[in-house]
């Protein structure tokens, strides 16, 4: 199992916080194409060049593995500071 | 690179809605130590005009397990780079007014220019690694402030 | 280079014996305008250590006509490198204990990466232009502080 | 008539803070060495490499002008900040 964590505009146009899913995808990249295939928003918005994906607090690339137990959150480009 | 042997204690890092005192912080900075003739400190506030439009207020969205952990791999980060005695991060999250404080970042060092490089580099990191996000409230409606090419490019220059 | 409209009343300049308030001066920084975002602080304590000499207390000794006009232009030069908004700089003279506070400089700005610049760049230039002399006192005597070729090396880079 | 000011190692090694001349050399430079003739001593601190001029309050080569009226004054390299 993991947790998916959406925030900002993601969270917003998404309408989801956060979700989890039972099954694993490899990496961080298939997860990426898997939530990509519900709909044209969520392809659209999940896309590499304009969402990050951290996984377990960290920011990291596609390539990522993913565990069991995993916190994966997407989002866009941060503006805090 | 430098391995410094700063303490935990000596790295101080909030995430936080309520406002900040930068007098209490400048003096949490000085105190206790006497090897540090460099204070330096970096205060941002809420601006009133982004992108040619008239800010109202401001919204910043978090997240809340990873903010905390990535100011203080940051904070970590400038101290294998230079030598520094204290380092303080804070960031505020949620609703904020025109002219209110967000960030503080201060650093002392032995050596100025330490102490001038580690916070700018602090605040470089912090502005493309910290998932912090503004959303402002203008005249026309909110919108979420987008991330800029040049603050991308900060963060890179440093990695040279 | 960038030719400032910036107002002799935002550049504020003094050199006194008295001690200063951080809190003073940062609230100065802050009050009546809401165009800078940034507002970057530097503070110069006396350390206990120099030339591997355990240090005692300092006299700062000065040239008083030369040293407000050296501010003050360091500072000018500073506000037509940089677009600023406010700048002020404070230095003291006279018998200084550790610890104390020598020296204040605040900037703001629209942009955080030109606060930054812009104070290390006064700091810069103060420690090479501005008529101060510091003489300390050890457990051996009291001594003259010699120059640094560091700070002519920092002053000169920005001439490049 | 010119005032001439020696701050720092320089007031305390020679034993004056200040003094006034009526003669009028062409420069700086012309002034330093003048002064210079005076001792081992003050030829040794006015040494161009280790003794800054200012005139009139701005530091200056030692080919600047100098005219009645004038206040020149010798130092070391400045410590402060």
């Amino acid at each position: 199992m993991i947790k998916i964590l959406f925030f900002a505009q993601l969270r917003e146009r998404l309408g989801v916080a956060e979700l989890t899913q039972d099954t694993l995808p490899d990496t961080i990249g298939a997860l990426r194409n898997e939530l990509s295939q519900q709909s044209g928003l969520w392809a659209e918005l999940l896309q590499k060049e304009r969402c990050l994906a951290a996984l377990n607090q960290e920011i990291v690339a596609d390539n990522a593995k993913l565990n069991s137990g995993d916190e994966v959150a997407f989002f866009p480009p941060v503006t805090g500071g | 690179m430098h391995q410094d042997g700063i303490s935990n204690r000596n790295i101080q890092v909030s995430v936080e809605a309520e406002d900040f005192d930068v007098n209490q912080e400048y003096h949490w900075l000085r105190e206790n130590q006497m090897r540090d003739g460099a204070i330096v400190t970096f205060v941002g506030l809420v601006r009133d005009m982004n992108a040619g439009e008239k800010v109202q207020k401001l919204c910043l969205e978090h997240y809340p397990a990873m903010a905390f952990a990535s100011l203080q791999s940051i904070a970590k980060q400038a101290t294998e780079r230079w030598r520094l005695g204290k380092i303080r991060v804070i960031h505020r999250f949620g609703e904020l007014d025109l002219g209110d404080q967000i960030v503080f970042v201060g650093v002392t060092s032995m050596h100025r220019g330490d102490a001038f490089a580690a916070a700018e580099f602090i605040m470089d990191f912090l502005k493309t690694n910290a998932p912090f996000w503004k959303k402002e409230q203008t005249a026309k409606g909110s919108r979420w402030v987008d991330a800029k090419q040049s603050d991308q490019d900060k963060t890179a220059s440093w990695q040279k």
